[in-house]
């Protein structure tokens, strides 16, 4: 269990990231099917197939650009909302790793944070609104409390943050998306995007705990 | 609930095969771009304020078949009910861009505003004058004081074909902005579903809805309508619909008013007809005069069975752009 | 089998419901008979050769849906897949006809054929000059040697527009006829259904198919076809209605041709352009160039899910016709 | 049980004609919906409902009026093939009775006679086809045969006759209408204008056999 991850180990976590994702297609679309249209799933499937394809047509330079060009795949073929807050998740959360050649806890923080600061600028909506960023800040929070006890730790309590967030969208009722028109039939479902952002930081655990 | 019959080839291509259809189908009118999914005229004169439409695709004829002679200049199409990705907007802007600015014009919706918003600044960067206006007809989605949150949906058929006739007539950008704006002030729409479409590629019905039910205020993927009742008359459900709608704007006695009734998929024109008569029998009680009719199938939702009805208030501005002929694969007039 | 689920009013009541409805979205450009289900230009020249068109209802937009300028002069309208009866033809006749003789144009089957007869023999001892000309374009109807037996199907919506065209320009009946004549040698259509439509009378669905199952060369009554089938890809049927279309006439390298394909009712459009793609792939290998192309929703079996494909072969004269504008509500062109 | 009707009766029997043709709506839809489009058996509801309002509306002043009135009213009301051809047998059916007051065997006979004749030049088709015909034809051969025995007896030969030509139907392939395209697929199936005739006269013989 390495405390950081270099460029290769830190480009390998997000192909194991990518596959996580693809499999859990199904998983995702049937949760979109629940309060939205039901392509959450292939959507994030197209996203981030484009991302595999992307990390083997050419591999990155540095981990900036590695999430970058996660964030780029997902901006170009996911489309729909996901698309633009997924992509720009990546794309933005990339700066600050900027020149760092080392993935480290507080690299993983600063990453969620600008990110969050990103999405929540392009999204126009804040917490409590029944979307992936119910799931994403508290994931933020956590890891800047942990950025310190290294990156395992750090990202195994911002997986932990964003699995507690899904189950809290079960209770809000939607104020945004295709999702609002629901009001409160949309209770007692979780929000699916909420969903994908478990399952990044999950298959993010996974691999940074046998790293 | 039975499977979803269609006639596919690879599901997880339908958008590409279908582009590529919908091109050979305009023979010679409009040609995809290279690189992305989007739909360009041909025909595209040499200086012109550009209109550039979109959305996710599934919508059939809407939006990508709504690009021709005082109509979109350019379409950029998403997969299917998701928004296109930034790169394909911008594409197709850079497209259609003919020196006067560009005007994006699309339904309300998460998805389309973030990535059109992206692509906006991309332009921008570029030196493009880009504005925007988002159809918000759907009153079922909000309520009257916030129009912002309301869904685009079959007044899209009435704001391209607006502003489409602007953007060919008028000169500068703020022009066409001015009356795409007014007109969306002036449309307002409401759908009922019978029956739900499904996704090709998932192969899964969007929503359940029992044999004896309808949803009133279903939107165009298959979002939560206002209430979910048991099948009624035309009569009851034209009542239903046309109160919701009259009181919304309000449409008052003297209105002069453009009607259109839109097929979500798989609702037959008999029904459409039947539904007219009794929307027409409710306006004239209400002294409200149809300047225009439009009966017919435009924006769909794969093989969902519904319609939706929409009024557009109109002044003689309105209606000299909404009257002009124009000519797209999906809707033309003489 | 679910139940076909319908918004309508008193199911015996739909065809008399449809034509107020009908009426009322031409905005005033058609009106209906006092007494009979007809409907007739109100801006009919004073002086032209009539073409009266018509059938069964409930295949709306066609038949009635096809009046207007450059379309169709009127058109009878029987009860919903019944031909119109002898007194409803001869009063639509004896309602477009400006003293230069009336052509009947409509499907070839025996209950139209009759009713249609019976009132050109009324019209015949009025004095009036009645030429009929059966739409015969459903190759899986006959083999090609009994063209005479073969149905009418989509080919009618390409018919409609030439004669329609040519009533408009052309001086005498003779011209009018011939120019039919050579329109109708000319087209062939096929289909295929996935799955069926159903008459609002009686409720139930007109045939069955599996859930697995389509049927190539399905009527526009749910007639049967030339092969039941399991579900195979867009290409596969492409390819088979194809194979079966081009073989017929036979069309051949160097023809240029009109390109139609129509949806029965449930079907979307998306499923239809991945199908003109193939088909245009096909076309292309052949050499047959195609003028212009169609895709949308005119000849509907309530909602009956499938579509048919007609080519029609052009000869400069038949472009001519084909390509003039014309307005009307189920068909409108620049 | 008479041996002749006269006006009164007569429009009394095309009355109870048509309730009992009215009464088999499904009967016929359902005939047609095996190998037609399903629209016979409301079309010929359509066509009897319309002959009792002629014969209400306006009371028929001879038998061949009433047979006329019930004629013109199927051929307006009820469309399609069907419109056509029971339209046309029971208008030209009529002619023969002009100036007689009295419905008998020989009149009967000669009723359905000439009707046959006018549909078989109608239709274009012959026995044989799958048709009302191949009820109709040997209906109005045995109704001559029998033409002597009195009303009742011609009905009743018709009637017999009628129904082995339905059943006859059942053994031919259609090569007329919308059920020529079924080819062998036909077979097995009655042709339900056939049974409309058999309904018919059925109907003819209940009354005849009371009155
Ligand atoms: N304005 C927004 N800000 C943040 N996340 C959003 C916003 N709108 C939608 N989302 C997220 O996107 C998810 C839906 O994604 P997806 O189904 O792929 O897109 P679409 O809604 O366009 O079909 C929602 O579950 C929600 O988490
Ligand atoms: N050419 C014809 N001559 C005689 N009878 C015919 C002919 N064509 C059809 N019929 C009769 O009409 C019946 C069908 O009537 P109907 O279903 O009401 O009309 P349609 O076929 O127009 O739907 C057939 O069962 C057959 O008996
Ligand atoms: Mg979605
Ligand atoms: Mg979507
Ligand atoms: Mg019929
Ligand atoms: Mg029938």
């Amino acid at each position: 269990m390495a405390d950081t991850l270099d460029l290769k180990a830190s480009t390998d976590m997000l192909r194991t990231v990518s596959r996580s994702v693809i499999d859990q297609t199904d998983v995702l679309t049937d949760a979109d099917l629940a309060i939205g249209d039901g392509d959450h799933g292939i959507g994030m499937r197209r996203g981030f197939e484009g991302a595999l394809e992307s990390l083997d047509a050419t591999p990155p330079d540095s981990i900036e650009n590695a999430l970058k060009a996660v964030g780029t795949a997902i901006l170009s073929k996911t489309g729909g909302a996901a698309g633009a807050i997924f992509g720009t998740l990546f794309r933005a959360g990339s700066k600050p790793l900027a020149g760092r050649d080392r993935l480290d806890g507080e690299g993983f923080a600063a990453f969620l944070e600008t990110g969050l600061e990103a999405v929540l600028k392009r999204g126009g909506v804040t917490e409590g609104q029944k979307t992936m960023i119910d799931a994403i800040a508290p994931a933020a929070r956590a890891a800047r409390t942990s950025s310190g006890e290294g990156l395992p730790a750090t990202v195994a309590a911002a997986a932990a943050a964003s699995l507690e967030g899904v189950e809290a969208t079960k209770n809000m009722i939607a104020t945004t998306g295709k999702a609002r028109s629901l009001g409160e039939r949309s209770l007692g479902h979780p929000d699916p995007g909420a969903i994908s952002v478990s399952l990044i930081l999950k298959a993010m655990q996974d691999f940074t705990a046998k790293a | 609930m039975a499977n979803p019959k269609k006639i596919l080839n690879d599901p997880k291509k339908v958008v590409a095969e279908m582009i590529d259809g919908l091109v050979l189908a305009n023979d010679g009118r409009v040609r995809k771009l290279p690189d992305h999914a989007a739909i360009v005229r041909t025909d595209l004169p040499d200086s012109k304020v550009a209109l550039l439409i979109g959305g996710g695709s599934g919508h059939e004829p809407l939006f990508h078949g709504f690009v021709g002679r005082n109509m979109g200049d350019g379409a950029a199409c998403g997969q299917v009910f998701a928004a296109p990705a930034p790169d394909i907007i911008y594409e197709a802007a850079k497209a259609v861009h003919r020196g006067k600015g560009i005007l994006f014009l699309y339904g309300n919706y998460a998805g389309d505003n973030m990535n059109f918003d992206i692509a906006a600044e991309m332009l921008e960067d570029d030196g493009i004058d880009v504005r925007t206006v988002r159809v918000t007809d759907d009153v079922a989605a909000a309520p009257p004081e916030r129009t912002h949150d309301r869904r685009g949906i079959a007044g899209d058929i009435y704001m391209i074909k607006i502003v489409g006739g602007a953007a060919s007539e008028l000169d500068t950008l703020d022009e066409v902005e001015r009356v795409a704006r007014k007109a969306v002030a002036n449309v307002r729409s409401i759908g009922v579903a019978v029956a739900a479409g499904s996704i090709p590629e998932t192969g899964k019905l969007t929503f359940e809805l029992a044999d004896d039910e309808i949803e009133i205020g279903m939107g165009a993927h298959g979002e939560a309508g206002v209430a979910r009742q048991k099948m009624k008359s035309a009569d009851a459900v034209a009542d239903e619909l046309l109160q919701k709608l009259l009181s919304d704007l309000p449409f008052k006695a003297g209105d002069e008013v453009a009607l259109l009734i839109n097929n979500l998929g798989a609702t037959t024109m008999m029904e459409m007809l039947i539904v007219n008569r009794r929307i027409r029998q409710i306006l004239e009680r209400e002294g409200i005069k149809v300047h225009r009719s439009d009966v017919g199938t435009w924006l769909t939702v794969q093989e969902m069975a519904g319609f939706s009805v929409t009024l557009m208030r109109l002044d003689d501005e309105l209606k000299h752009y909404l009257d002009m002929p124009a000519e797209s694969l999906g809707y033309s007039r003489m």
